[in-house]
């Protein structure tokens, strides 16, 4: 349950209980608002190890970008910027209320609120918004985004999007009856409409200024700060929007007065800095380094720097079946077995970094999950050998196999994932084989490529998957679908082929009743762990470092890292 | 010479057409070998979720259903005479030296390349500067007083420069005098200036990857310049200049170093010349934009066009380097013709 | 233009001095000028340290397997009971004990000690089998080119001008990284090793192609290849009787000293992962592995002085080695 | 042009005050310690030049002439040799004087031509600027004024278009030309001694005669003191006034130009004259070798260095392989100007000479 | 001495012109005119000397013979077979009758081999068989040159530079050749050794009757060894004949300047010589003065000389001058080319 009413981000009421909040302890932002402030100005400096994939609402897929986009975006709906349970609640954003359903929930309309307007003044009319998610169809110039829309618009056949369906008429998947009212239709009908109302793509868009594929280079703000510089590679800094008014938005607080962004910075630096004060936020959000754990663990001061969060993530390994002779499912319940679960975890960064040892599928925080453990892993969680050897003889391989693990070679937690399993492994006589392969070919060409993976004998696969929010059909059908998996590779489930699976996930995506929906989901995780398709690893946590001097840190469920919405500076 | 220029500038460019070739065919052909059809390649470059038809679509687009030459050639022709850029909206002319479109971002790679230049460019530069002077002054000095406590110590420390590998000493240098440090003399990586916004924050970010360079560098200058000193020391002009009454530091400096500096400024020019293409290791340990750190990326992504890209530019450098040293040396040397 | 190691041929060549020997002067024994270097580097106390070194590290990767048996603690063997699962570090802070020399590893505790022994093999196996590899197709190429001249050397160093215009490590690392799991009839570390060689071996071969060529062409110039010639040798007798035993010398200096180059650069792809695979422990591997717990200091300094010192004995020795043949340098 | 050379002896310079000679060498040892042994490059070597005559040194390869007009140039003084003995030039004691101060007679007292000019000129700097660097070295002059000093020169040894050829880089200039630029720096200070270590050796005949007659020419011009080094005695004939034969380092004959041709007494020097095919005599059937090989000046042989090649040494009764010869006035020199180091008594020498060897010498 | 009814060498108008070239596809724009048209014979048994100044193509004359290089014109006949082109496979059986001395004994021997394997690769090379083996052979030839025959196992950095170059001729002489090519043989030594390296070629000549062209710029040890002499100078000969007549009565001036260049080592004639200096150096081969090539450095020279190539004439018996105004010409024996003499 959510422990925190009394800061409702959304309000705008806090400062009142700020001692509690701004002591620096363990976990003090995890279900609370840390150091609560209302003081604006100063400028927030994020820092990320990595680069974009892409700052355009249409093209981006990474989930520490659909948290920072809002703050030079809106989309029609958002979650509740406040800490704990609450956090994965729906609140309008650009929209005046939730969507409205129609009654069999294939038609949903939103009307915008008055007066918002883009950075150079104008007025954001429903056609921005409907523009928005048309070119986000367009799959050719942005490649790496999700295909919600895609799949679920009544679109007419064969649009492909404003660029090269230019002047098709396409009222029937998007109306915009007048400027303020946006009208989706919907192919089959789908109740969780407003989870997709929420992603970029439905930021506005003006199509006087749309560059397509160069549009990243300047996105037109929708929201309280928009780009100054941004030197793709380098960083970019965003400096208020003057046209974004305080009236319209009851969720933002536009606390600093601009924000700096560096990229591919040095990821150990970035611990250090953010331990000293010189940066407040790690904007990738995925916890600290391995080197950095050492030095906070053990100082009580600044332990007291760090929240530990457990992230709707699963690092699983697939047990793949068309490879002998895992196809036996004595031989894959060998493997559920044999498995050190604890230095599964350690691979993966420990107890606060790594994760929680995982016994299914579904992680804590997905409504509907239960916890259940089908193969015990032995007292101190390293594994049941004797067990392990039982089920080895059932297969009739009492001695043991051979087979391989592969991983992504840029990967050091997933290799030494999968050294600890060839550890474990061997045991039990389970000899692996490690086969690093690129990450950017892990999926298309090798362990993702049935093909492949038979010939080549890839037993088990290091993999992982969170889900795009926190929802059983989110996170569960693209790995336990036998459907996705295509010949020609690139499908994220590489293991789980059980028609019984295939129909669970039909049935319950027909279901308009949450309440009988949510069971459906714990039902498929115990199949899917009965047939021991996936050997599920751990699921994720992370150590959190709270940058020094930022104001109005709290954990985002939703987004699995700090909430970048409403941070200010000290 | 003017026609010698223009054979090697000839030349230059047919070597560059080679190393293109090479390369377009390696990244080509392995995966292809591999048993890749165009489908899974272009499954590559987009999201993890696209369906078959948008595969279809990324194959068709970035034209992997060609066969290899007609891929070569497209990316060549970009190279000569520009390409056609669809951008969404509309199309776009890229002109000329046109190195083609990420896979993966489908933005030009020319305009990244240009960016990540100066970066590589500030890093070779200061630590060019550094090596040179520290690595000759030393190798002068050790040669001089051969056998001195100065040369024995110098050419321990050069010998144990050429020996530690950069990453180690990048690391080390890293951890010693940057992370968390209070008093850091260095901004660790990332955090690059560029000279024309803040000169002193442009040093500062790229004061140790300088060092960490320049020492890998000084150390093999500083032994090359020791045995080119006592070489040329051993010459006969040497002895004429000594006859001739010269002060020891004239006979040095004016006739020894300047014949001794002639192999050193040849092999100047060249690794300049490499690292200009971007010091892959000190790049990626520092986490600096530039090429190196670049070509790292793209690979890792299977970014053709940019690796493509990336190598064209570094072996131009090369190429333009050779050039200069040649011509350098017909200055230095007069007795070297070109023809 | 000149490679990084730069041995010219006339240098190498024993200058003429007066003779020592008077026709009553005291009688030499036959001393070859492998004997008279012999003598010189027996004299050369650092470079036989190198040697010895070069010779214990050898003898470290043969015995490996005795040696690490000896201790107990096989180089992919976990301890994890010595690790912390919260920081990951050993528990103690490094688990150096007399059981652990060097310590444990973090995040699954394997034996340094053992990891660096075994280092040891790849990184010579690989650095030795490499740079016979440049060596004999540069000596090949180089002498082919040096002796035929013509059309044949055009060809020949203008595939090394674009050989040396390469980004060498962004080959390398290409390679390394699209070449599929099982080629060629081989898998696993027999593949890497085998392709870290050629990768290696192949892309370093122009530089020493370059001094071969040279030393050709300065050796063609000298009058006993004429004598040969005039007596009617044919070509074949000309290379391989008149020629190669003067290129020996340089043949042998310069592999001396290519082969700190190469552990330099199987470190490095190392490093940058694209090496042997995992769990065989390499120096460069380790290393990369090391920058991530940089606060374990002795995970990343076993390693890198591992390297250190295998580099720098080579470096020696070769040194010493070039002083020996090559008097004038000295 | 004072007085002729004075002979000077191996024997101990008495400790009185006389005076000395232009340039006297007393006693000089240049020894270099090398791995395989002290070389004894050159070992006790003396004698006396005075203005305006020419010395002549000949002598086999490595018997150690070089080392000793480097010696005398002080060109040894940083590197690892040990020089001992006493080199006067003008009144100055050169071994015991700093280093420095020599460097300033370089040059300007003293000066040298070498062997090979290519090699000893600076192949990146033009003829010019190397004659102007060594005049600005010593004369605090312009630039304008030293390069019309160079010109000046380069015109005085023959170098046509001098103006033009100032700016000549050395590659640019033929062996011959070559030759006359190194002249020509050698000169740029008038020097009051000049050394020539084989100063034709690497040039065609005809131009050695162009450069042999430059010479001379220009000694008699500057009334310098010339030592000319080579081994070739038809060089040395030409131009010496005074001839010094070493052998291992060592003065075995030391005469005026008469003497030694004429009356050589030392089996060396008649070994030399009769190894040698001369176009002025009638041809002779067969030349007369020194058998043998030069010897290693790190094991020099016992006694008489020369005595392993000798084909007399039978007649000093064993005394040629025990014991050094002392450098004793020979038999028939002008006021005992003439100094040969052999056992052999001197009538017999003599009777050798007269009987044995210049028949043959003069033969057919 | 007897002329042979055939001689064992005989070279006619035979040229070397190395190209230059330049640019991308190695255009020609010239040539080294090394050797441009000498012509000569060499009789069985008689040593003929080759004198001339450095780059004037001595070694490249020596070189054509014994085919080292192609000639580029002409024709070298050596024992009646004409070799001018014939192929190398062709020409080994006949290499064992012609060799070579080379010039400098540092750079003759490879320094890799012992004295052994240096004299005893011409049996190795011809694959010849010797009755007591290749070692007995080697050390029986070893001892014909004044070597120790002990020495077998040595290497040449362990000899001095006249045992050196003993031990190449040693080389030369193991196939018991016919005629043998010395490429100044002694001007690398010391005088006190040149004159054992003489005496040593004058005696093998007399015992194993070898025919002998010695390249030599000392013009004295060219006229201690030889029985004939040639003069060339830039890449032609200038003058051929009998010693005595060449030494006494020159006819080319370039001969009589020759001559008298060299030092004489005579303190009392010094005085009293007179010389004939030439002026300057050797003109380049690239491009060598037309007609008359001495005509640059020759005090006699006239218009002729700059427009009329003089001939190689005979104008005495065996002796041959190309000049227009040659000196010392018995009377009439000039041939009037030009109309204008002008006497000496
Ligand atoms: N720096 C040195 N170190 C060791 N030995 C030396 C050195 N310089 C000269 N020598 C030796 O001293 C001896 C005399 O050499 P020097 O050059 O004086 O001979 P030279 O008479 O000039 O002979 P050449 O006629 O060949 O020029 C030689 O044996 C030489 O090897
Ligand atoms: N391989 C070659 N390529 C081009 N030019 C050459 C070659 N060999 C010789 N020459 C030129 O031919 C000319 C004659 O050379 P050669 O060696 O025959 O002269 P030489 O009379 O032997 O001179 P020296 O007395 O210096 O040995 C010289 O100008 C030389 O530079
Ligand atoms: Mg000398
Ligand atoms: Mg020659």
């Amino acid at each position: 349950g959510g422990a925190s009413t009394s800061q409702s981000g959304g309000s705008g009421a806090s400062a009142g209980s700020g001692d509690a909040g701004a002591k620096p302890e363990f976990n003090a932002a995890m279900s609370q608002v840390f150091n609560p402030s209302d003081k604006k100005g100063g400028i927030l400096k994020f820092a990320n190890a990595g680069d974009w994939d892409s700052l355009d609402p249409a093209d981006t897929y990474y989930g520490y970008s659909w948290n920072f986009i809002r703050l030079y975006g809106r989309s029609l709906v958002m979650f509740k910027p406040v800490p704990g349970e609450e956090g994965t609640s729906l609140v309008p954003d650009l929209a005046e209320s939730l969507g409205k359903p129609s009654d069999d929930a294939k038609t949903w309309t939103y009307k915008l609120r008055q007066g918002v307007k883009f950075e150079d003044g104008t007025a954001i009319t429903s056609k921005d918004v409907k523009y928005g998610v048309l070119r986000s169809l367009d799959k050719e110039v942005f490649p790496d985004g999700y295909t919600y829309f895609n799949d679920t618009l009544d679109l007419p056949k064969g649009y492909k999007g404003p660029y090269k369906s230019k002047g098709v008429n396409t009222d029937s998947a998007i109306e915009t009856p007048d400027d303020q009212t946006i009208v989706f239709h919907l192919k089959q009908p789908y109740s969780g409409f407003d989870y997709f109302a929420q992603l970029p793509a439905t930021i506005p868009v003006p199509e006087a200024k749309d560059t397509g594929a160069k549009y990243r280079e300047h996105v037109i703000s929708s929201g309280p700060y928009m780009f100054d510089k941004n030197e793709i590679g380098k960083g970019f800094n965003l400096v208020r929007n003057p046209n974004w008014d305080q009236a319209t938005d009851p969720n933002r607080k536009a606390l600093p007065d601009g924000y700096q962004v560096s990229t591919n910075v040095n990821a150990e630096d970035i611990d250090n800095r953010l331990l000293s004060g010189d940066l407040h936020v790690d904007i990738a959000g995925t916890g600290a380094q391995p080197a950095t754990l050492g030095r906070v663990l053990t100082d009580p001061n600044l332990k007291a720097q760090t929240d530990n969060p457990t992230i709707i993530r699963l690092w699983y390994t697939s047990i793949n079946g068309n490879v002998k002779p895992l196809d036996n499912i004595d031989c894959r319940k060998a493997v559920e077995y044999a498995a050190d679960k604890v230095a599964y975890q350690t691979a993966y960064g420990g107890e606060l970094s790594g994760g929680q040892v995982a016994t299914s599928l579904l992680p804590p925080g997905i409504p509907g999950r239960q916890d259940f453990n089908l193969y015990p892993s032995g007292p101190d969680n390293h594994g049941d050998v004797a067990k392990a050897k039982e089920h080895l003889t059932a297969c009739g391989q009492p001695d043991g196999f051979e087979t391989n693990v592969s991983y992504r070679a840029e990967r050091p937690k997933e290799k030494a994932t999968a050294e600890a399993l060839q550890q474990s492994l061997a045991r039990v006589g389970i000899k692996l084989t490690l086969k690093p392969f690129p990450q950017a070919d892990y999926f298309a060409l090798y362990a993702g490529k049935p093909g492949y993976a038979k010939s080549n004998k890839l037993g088990l696969v290091v993999n992982g998957w969170g889900a795009d929010w926190p929802d059983g059909y989110g996170f569960l059908q693209q790995v336990v679908d036998s459907r996705v998996i295509r010949e020609t590779g690139g499908s994220s489930n590489i293991s789980v082929r059980d028609p019984e699976v295939d129909k669970l996930l039909d049935k319950a995506s027909l279901e308009t009743d949450v309440a009988k929906r949510e069971p459906i989901w714990a039902e498929i995780d115990k199949k899917v762990m009965e047939g021991a398709y996936i050997l599920p690893g751990i699921w994720a946590k992370s150590l959190l470092l709270r940058g020094k001097g930022a104001t109005n840190v709290f954990y985002s469920t939703p987004h699995g890292m700090y909430d970048y919405l409403n941070m200010g500076v000290q | 010479m003017v026609t010698y220029i223009i054979r090697r500038l000839i030349w230059g460019v047919v070597m560059l057409a080679i190393v293109s070739m090479i390369t377009f065919a390696i990244f080509f052909l392995v995966p292809r070998l591999a048993g890749a059809t165009s489908e899974s390649l272009a499954s590559r470059y987009v999201g993890r979720t696209a369906t078959a038809e948008q595969v279809t679509l990324a194959a068709e687009k970035l034209g992997f259903n060609d066969p290899l030459i007609v891929q070569y050639g497209r990316f060549a022709k970009g190279i000569v005479a520009g390409a056609d850029y669809d951008y969404g909206p509309g199309v776009e002319r890229c002109p000329a030296p046109c190195l083609g479109y990420s896979f993966l971002t489908r933005l030009p790679v020319w305009p990244d390349l240009l960016n990540r230049i100066p970066v590589t460019m500030s890093l070779a530069a200061g630590a060019a500067i550094i090596w040179l002077l520290s690595g000759v002054g030393t190798g002068v000095i050790s040669a001089l007083r051969r056998g001195s406590f100065f040369d024995r110590a110098a050419m321990s420390v050069a010998l144990a420069g050429v020996s530690l590998p950069i990453f180690f000493t990048g690391i080390v240098s890293l951890v010693l005098f940057s992370y968390g440090r209070p008093l850091a003399i260095t901004a660790p990586g990332g955090s690059y200036t560029p000279i024309n916004e803040n000169p002193a924050m442009w040093a500062y970010s790229l004061i140790l990857p300088w060092i960490t360079l320049a020492f890998l560098y000084a150390a093999g200058y500083a032994r090359l310049t020791r045995s080119g000193m006592l070489e040329t020391m051993n010459e006969d002009y040497i002895r004429t200049a000594r006859a001739k009454g010269l002060p020891e530091r004239v006979v040095v400096v004016k006739h020894g170093l300047r014949g001794a500096l002639t192999p050193i400024v040849t092999i100047f020019g060249l690794d300049v010349g490499l690292l200009m293409g971007g010091a892959v290791l000190t790049e990626s340990t520092f986490s600096l934009p530039g090429l190196g750190k670049y070509s790292i990326d793209a690979i890792v992504n299977q970014d053709l066009p940019k690796v493509m890209g990336v190598v064209l530019v570094t072996a131009f450098f090369v190429v333009l380097a050779n050039l200069l040293v040649d011509l350098l040396y017909a200055v230095v040397d007069p007795r070297v013709r070109l023809s | 233009m000149t490679a990084p190691l730069d041995v010219s041929g006339s240098e190498l060549e024993v200058a003429p001095e007066p003779g020592p020997v008077g026709p009553a002067g005291r009688a030499i024994e036959g001393r070859s000028l492998g004997q008279i270097a012999w003598t010189r580097l027996k004299r050369d106390k650092v470079a036989l340290t190198g040697a010895g070194v070069v010779i214990f590290l050898i003898l470290v990767a043969i015995f490996a397997p005795l040696i690490v048996s000896g201790f107990g603690h096989p180089p992919n063997d976990f301890n994890q009971d010595l690790i912390s699962t919260e920081t990951l570090a050993p528990k103690d802070g490094t688990g150096i004990s007399a059981a652990h020399l060097f310590g444990v590893e973090p995040v699954n505790g394997r034996d340094i000690f053992s990891r660096v022994v075994y280092g040891a093999r790849i990184s010579l196996l690989i650095a030795f089998l490499a740079t016979l590899l440049s060596v004999a197709i540069g000596t090949a190429l180089g002498v082919i080119a040096g002796y035929f001249g013509g059309w044949v050397d055009s060809l020949i160093s203008k595939t090394m001008d674009v050989f040396l215009a390469f980004p060498l490590l962004v080959f390398a690392i290409a390679l390394a990284g699209i070449v599929p799991d099982t080629a060629f009839g081989l898998s696993g570390d027999t593949l890497r090793v085998s392709l870290l060689v050629f990768i290696i071996g192949f892309f370093n071969w122009p530089y020493i192609g370059r001094i071969m060529r040279g030393q050709t062409l300065s050796l063609r110039e000298r009058e006993f290849v004429d004598a040969a010639r005039s007596l009617g040798a044919r070509g074949p007798y000309i290379i391989f009787r008149e020629m190669l035993p003067n290129l020996v010398a340089p043949i042998l200096i310069y592999a001396t000293l290519l082969i700190p180059t190469n552990i330099l650069f199987e470190a490095a792809l190392s490093f940058l992962g694209v090496g042997v695979r995992p769990p065989t422990a390499t120096w460069g591997g380790m290393i990369s592995e090391a920058v991530r717990f940089y606060s374990i200091p002795h995970f990343m300094f076993f390693p890198g002085m591992a390297i250190f010192v295998t580099v720098l004995a080579f470096n020696l020795f070769g040194d010493g080695l070039r002083d020996a043949l090559d008097p004038r340098a000295r | 042009m004072t007085g002729s050379a004075r002979p000077a002896g191996g024997a101990p310079v008495p400790s009185d005050e006389r005076r000395h000679g232009f340039l006297e060498l007393r006693d000089l040892r240049i020894h270099f310690p090398t791995d395989d042994g002290l070389v004894r490059s050159v070992d006790g070597l003396s004698f006396t030049l005075e203005r305006g005559r020419t010395l002549g040194i000949v002598g086999e390869s490595g018997s150690g002439k070089s080392v000793t007009s480097l010696g005398i140039l002080g060109l040894h003084k940083d590197g690892r040799a040990r020089i001992s003995g006493e080199i006067w030039l003008d009144g100055e004691e050169l071994v015991s004087a700093s280093a420095e101060h020599v460097r300033t007679l370089r040059g300007k007292k003293m000066a040298m031509i070498f062997q090979d000019p290519l090699s000893a000129m600076h192949p990146y700097y033009t003829v010019g600027a190397q004659i102007i660097e060594a005049y600005r070295i010593h004369h605090q002059v312009s630039k304008a004024v030293a390069r019309k000093h160079a010109v000046d020169l380069l015109g005085r040894v023959g170098i046509p278009q001098p103006d033009r050829r100032v700016d000549s880089y050395p590659h640019e200039f033929s062996g011959g030309m070559r030759q006359r630029a190194m002249i020509a720096m050698a000169l740029s200070c008038d020097p009051e001694l000049l050394i020539a270590d084989e100063p034709t050796t690497a040039l065609d005949v005809t131009v050695q005669a162009q450069i042999l007659d430059l010479m001379r020419d220009l000694q008699q011009e500057f009334d310098s003191a010339l030592i000319v080094i080579t081994h070739d005695l038809g060089v040395v004939a030409e131009l010496s006034d005074d001839i010094l034969v070493m052998y291992g380092g060592k003065c075995v004959e030391y005469g005026t130009a008469e003497d030694i041709f004429d009356r050589p007494e030392h089996p060396y020097t008649w070994g030399l004259l009769g190894s040698m095919p001369r176009l002025d005599r009638e041809r002779t059937e067969r030349l007369l070798p020194i058998k043998g090989s030069p010897p290693s000046l790190i094991n020099v042989p016992s006694g008489c260095a020369f005595h392993p090649r000798c084909g007399y040494e039978p007649r000093t009764g064993g005394l040629g392989s025990t014991e050094v010869p002392e450098l004793a006035a020979a038999d028939g020199g002008h006021d005992g100007g003439h100094l040969v180091r052999c056992h052999l008594p001197r009538e017999e020498r003599r009777a050798i000479w007269e009987n044995e060897i210049k028949p043959t010498l003069e033969s057919a | 001495m007897s002329e042979s009814p055939e001689p064992l060498l005989s070279l006619t108008d035979v040229r070397k012109h190395f190209p230059i070239t330049k640019g991308l596809i190695k255009r020609q724009v010239g040539a080294v005119k090394a050797v441009d048209g000498i012509s000569f014979d060499v009789r069985r048994g008689e040593t003929l000397g080759l004198v001339g100044e450095s780059g004037c193509g001595k070694t490249t004359t020596g070189r054509l013979i014994t085919r080292l290089i192609e000639p580029t014109d002409g024709r070298i006949m050596f024992e009646g077979r004409d070799i001018t082109h014939m192929s190398q496979g062709d020409l080994r059986p006949l290499r064992r009758d012609m060799q070579m001395i080379f010039q400098d004994p540092y750079s003759s021997l490879n320094p890799r081999h012992t004295v052994g394997a240096i004299v005893g690769a011409p049996f190795r090379i011809q694959g010849v068989r010797t009755e007591h083996g290749t070692k007995k052979a080697v050390q029986e030839i070893l001892e014909l040159v004044g070597l120790n025959p002990e020495h077998y196992n040595r290497y040449p950095h362990e000899f001095s530079g006249g045992q050196r170059q003993r031990i190449g001729i040693a080389r030369t002489l193991a196939l018991k050749p016919k005629l043998i090519i010395a490429d100044e043989p002694v001007s690398a030594l010391d005088v006190s050794i040149q004159a054992q390296v003489v005496n040593l070629l004058e005696d093998l000549q007399n015992e194993l009757d070898l025919t002998y062209v010695v390249i030599a710029h000392d013009l004295s040890v060219v006229r201690h060894i030889s029985d004939r002499v040639a003069v060339m100078y830039l890449g032609k000969i200038v003058e051929i004949a009998d010693r005595k007549d060449l030494y006494e009565s020159p006819m080319h001036p370039y001969t009589t300047a020759l001559l008298s260049a060299v030092p004489i080592p005579d303190v009392r004639r010094r005085a009293g010589r007179e010389r004939i200096r030439l002026l300057g150096d050797v003109p380049s081969p690239i491009n060598p003065p037309p007609a008359c090539r001495f005509h640059t450095r020759c005090w006699k020279a006239q218009e002729v000389c700059r427009t009329v190539e003089p001939p190689l004439a005979e104008l005495a018996t065996g002796h041959r001058v190309a000049c227009h105004f040659p000196e010392n010409a018995p009377a009439g024996a000039v041939q009037d080319t030009s109309g204008t003499e002008v006497p000496a």
